[in-house]
């Protein structure tokens, strides 16, 4: 019974992914590249920098590689735990 | 099929999906989310694709095409989401070494004692 | 503007960040150190918090908005676009709303934490993740850029399993933080796919551009769904729960408490995503009848199942997401009465608002006393406790507060908000109140028996002590909160809950204009 | 990956080894001007040092790499990043207060296809470094305290 509501589910989603895939632009034509011609006209004036995705990575969306390099932080701190030191009392 | 890449890059996500939800060790749970993760990236670069244009970097370029770039922000987004990726699994992967330590199995019906 | 007041929202998430960094390497230098730096920086963030809140709620009423890298900073878009084109975070009345609950739970859980992992080992990455989680929450409740809550709803998963599963000589605990992280990875993917679609048709990340944009085209209502099941499942909407109940209950007492607040966060997203998002392209009541529909089975899920708990913190887990279903309850209701009688509609919305945070406080607090009782008497098991109100007045009588507050007993906080969602479900349909009311009866009965079986009769077990100095003001912390919202809803509701109903309702037009200008 | 393997491994772990690292460092070093940059090198980098485990065992590369030594140095790089967010903040949190300067990796550059200033973009480059240092560490850390947790488990 469960087992069958999953896979309904399943069903469900994989469904919408497709449909969602085949309504999409035609691959090879951005349909709105308003903001990334922007950034390919703009990156080198406004940066310095020739390498474009560098400069949306560490630039114009900085705060998010700063999400980001908190991600690995936080995994590097969550393993570390999970594998640190002897049993100790169960309180 | 204009789009057919998209199609291929689902088709992952839902083989993903399939492993995440059907499957019972855990190791394979593992495995079906990082399937899920790569068709999510592919989708996203390929989200940005030009016909016949060439990387985003103005260092010696051909002039000719430098006009002709893909787009930018899908290849940062997936830079993102590809660490973000690696953390998750590198998370995943542990707790599972800890749960095979504590009962001796991946398999997740003999590991359920959280249950109702 | 000082500077300090302009740059508020941003310091509001580098700080608890810097502490994360800093506090691993301080705590070299013993652990009185340690608590010390954590002390200091928990207090610089809620002060930081009360902040930004207080710079928002004393505005005109439209959103601060902040764009990273920009010069001015208040520099939107760059001059002939249309779009944003960098990250900015956007606060208005409801993300200030969220931000007040999540520095109150995070004081009371910080401070509660200092007395309870004493004796552990791990204090150097414990504080870090806690800082982490409260961070990547306060980043999803100020942001207004979709694939920046996408990265802070990331790091709230990954610190908050880790946190979970931070006692690994608990196999349970492993085992609940690896179902947890396998679903929020999902959600968090979910997110992902949403955000990709919407970019292939718009071209842009930011929310306010985004609400301008999408329109009730096929692959829009995909995101939306996406959207919402995503964020459905990492706030604990029933039939995706399950993870809830095992990660509140293998959890650390205060991370538990914790969760709760990061739980409001998918839901403010949730919110945030149907009101401002969607708030122009898609018909009101279906959505509406849908949310209602989820919060009914979440509510009946949630007291039905906890009536069969026999662990202390599985059963206040079930309560915990039954509370869940009054917050969508009230907010399905003000869904789909806004077009009908907007006076209801409105109502409904202040009552599952304020909801957010009465239930954040009585159940932080139900989560912290389990935990004390759970350190006393070194079980979790009902039936193997009992008469701990001989030796644990204090957490008796806390943990009673905290009870009659979630049962929506008056005076507490959890009836002035309840009574809110009553009368205006009402007028929605009668029987939608009828249920919110038994589901209230039933939680009472539950907890009464959970009172009886913990703290009443003869003294089951020997050698028990009251909770700790600290863990005792914590406690106290959030039920004086529990007690004086009881005491003057009215007061609360004009201040801080009307205006973040006001930003969800009306607000989406100056959500956008924030933005896009005009 | 507990004992050591073939001498031919070996051998060419030995020769590799520095080449991956030197290559590492460079995607670091030019990120703002070819293709990679902090993360793509801290990965190149720490495929490097992965090597090592690999190749001679994980006895062997605990001797050279020290876990809690790559932990404290992965947080500096944290804060490293976190502190070149706030130069900005005199204008606005990660604003690039280098770009254009004419100082320190300030010189401007021309739009269109050129051959590469290194001397550009600002606190990029900074950033690349602080990020890179990051990654190179943090992912080395996973892979060690994996391999010491899993050669737990082994004793059991």
């Amino acid at each position: 019974m469960k087992k069958a509501a999953v896979f309904a589910a399943f069903v469900f989603v994989a469904a919408f992914l497709l449909f969602a895939a085949g309504r999409l632009h035609p691959f090879g034509e951005p349909s709105a590249p308003a903001m990334d011609d922007y950034f390919l006209a703009h990156s080198q004036a406004e940066t310095g920098a020739n390498n474009v995705v560098t400069a949306i990575v560490f630039d114009y969306r900085g705060f998010d590689t700063l999400g980001e390099a908190t991600v690995l932080f936080a995994a590097i701190l969550g393993v570390v735990a999970v594998f640190r030191g002897p049993r100790e009392d169960e309180r | 099929m204009g789009n057919f890449p998209f199609v291929v890059a689902m088709l992952l996500v839902i083989l993903g999906l399939y492993t995440l939800l059907f499957k019972r060790n855990l190791i394979k749970l593992v495995i079906g989310a990082s399937l899920i993760e790569t068709g999510v990236n592919l989708f996203l670069v390929a989200l940005g694709y030009r016909t016949a244009g060439i990387a985003p970097i103005y260092t010696y370029a051909p002039p000719a095409l430098a006009d002709r770039m893909v787009l930018p922000t899908p290849q940062a987004l997936t830079l993102t989401s590809i660490v973000i990726g690696l953390a998750t699994t590198a998370l995943l992967l542990s707790f599972a070494v800890v749960i095979h330590r504590h009962y001796g199995t991946l398999d997740v019906r003999e590991v359920k004692e959280l249950k109702g | 503007m000082n500077a300090l007041s302009v740059h508020a929202p941003v310091l509001l998430v580098a700080t608890p960040l810097l502490a994360a960094f800093v506090v691993p390497l301080v705590a070299k230098l013993g652990s009185t150190v340690r608590n010390a730096v954590v002390g200091v920086f928990t207090l610089l963030t809620a002060s930081l918090a009360g902040l930004v809140a207080a710079n928002v709620l004393a505005g005109s009423g439209a959103p601060s908005v902040y764009v990273f890298g920009a010069s001015p900073l208040n520099l939107t878009l760059p001059s002939g676009m249309h779009v944003p084109i960098r990250i900015l975070f956007e606060v208005d009345g409801m993300s200030a709303f969220m931000i007040l609950i999540t520095a109150l739970v995070a004081v009371a859980a910080t401070l509660y934490s200092f007395s309870y992992f004493k004796e552990h080992s791990g204090g150097e990455m414990y504080y870090p993740l806690l800082f982490l989680l409260l961070a990547a929450i306060f980043g999803m409740e100020e942001t207004g850029d979709l694939f920046n809550f996408f990265v802070f709803l990331e790091i709230a998963g990954i610190a908050a399993c880790g946190l979970i599963g931070f006692r690994p000589w608990r196999g349970r605990s492993q085992e609940a933080a690896f179902k947890t992280m396998a679903l929020y990875t999902l959600s968090g993917l979910f997110v992902l796919i949403a955000l990709g679609l919407l970019y292939g048709q718009h071209g842009g990340l930011n929310i306010a551009y985004l609400s301008s944009r999408v329109g009730a085209e096929m692959l829009d209502l995909v995101a939306l769904g996406l959207l919402v099941v995503a964020l459905g499942m990492k706030a604990g909407v029933a039939p995706m729960h399950m993870w809830a109940l095992d990660a509140y209950g293998e959890a650390p007492a205060p991370i538990s408490a914790v969760l709760v607040a990061s739980s409001q966060a998918s839901l403010y997203g949730l919110f945030r995503v149907l009101f401002t998002l969607f708030g122009a392209a898609v018909s009101v009541a279906a959505l509406g009848w849908f949310l209602i529909a989820l919060s009914v089975l979440t509510l009946f899920v949630g007291v039905t199942m906890a009536l069969l708990q026999k662990d202390i913190k599985r059963l206040i887990a079930y309560g915990a997401v039954s509370q869940i279903g009054y917050m969508l309850l009230g907010v399905g209701v003000g869904f789909t009465t806004s077009g009908s009688r907007p006076a209801y509609g409105f109502v409904a919305m202040q009552g599952g608002i304020f909801h957010m945070v009465n239930d954040a406080a009585c159940i932080g607090l139900l989560f912290l006393a389990a935990g004390a009782v759970h350190r006393a008497s070194g079980t979790r098991d009902l039936n193997r406790m009992g008469g701990l109100g001989h030796d644990m007045k204090w957490t008796a009588a806390l943990f009673a507060i905290g009870a009659l507050a979630l049962a929506g007993v008056p005076p507490f906080n959890g009836f002035s908000s309840k009574l809110l969602i009553y009368e205006s479900s009402f007028a929605a349909s009668p029987i939608l109140a009828a249920i919110a009311i038994l589901s209230s009866i039933l939680l009472l009965a539950v907890f009464m028996k959970v009172f009886q079986a913990a703290f009443l009769g003869p003294r089951l077990l020997e050698n028990v002590r009251e909770a700790s100095r600290g863990m005792l003001v914590s406690m106290l912390m959030l039920a004086v909160v529990v007690v004086v919202f009881g005491l003057f809803p009215g007061f609360f509701v004009d201040k801080l809950v009307t205006p973040a109903a006001k930003a969800l309702w009306l607000g989406r037009d100056a959500y956008v204009r924030a933005v896009l200008g005009g | 990956m507990r004992g050591e393997m073939s001498v031919i491994v070996r051998t060419i772990a030995r020769i590799t080894y520095a080449l991956i690292l030197v290559f590492g460092f460079y995607v670091i070093l030019h990120g703002h001007l070819t293709p990679g940059g902090g993360f793509q090198g801290g990965a190149v980098v720490a495929s490097g040092f992965a090597l090592l485990p690999v190749a001679f065992g994980a006895a062997a590369a605990k001797r050279y790499l020290n876990p809690s030594l790559m932990r404290h140095l992965e947080e500096v790089g944290s804060l490293a990043f976190l502190a070149l967010g706030f130069v900005g903040i005199g204008i606005s949190f990660f604003y690039n207060v280098l770009a254009n300067s004419g100082s320190l990796f300030g010189a401007a550059v021309p739009f269109g296809p050129n051959s590469g200033i290194l001397n550009s973009a600002g606190t990029l480059p900074f950033m690349n470094w602080a990020v890179g240092l990051k990654v190179m560490t943090g992912l080395m850390t996973i892979v060690l305290v994996l391999l010491v947790g899993a050669g737990k488990e082994g004793k059991d």
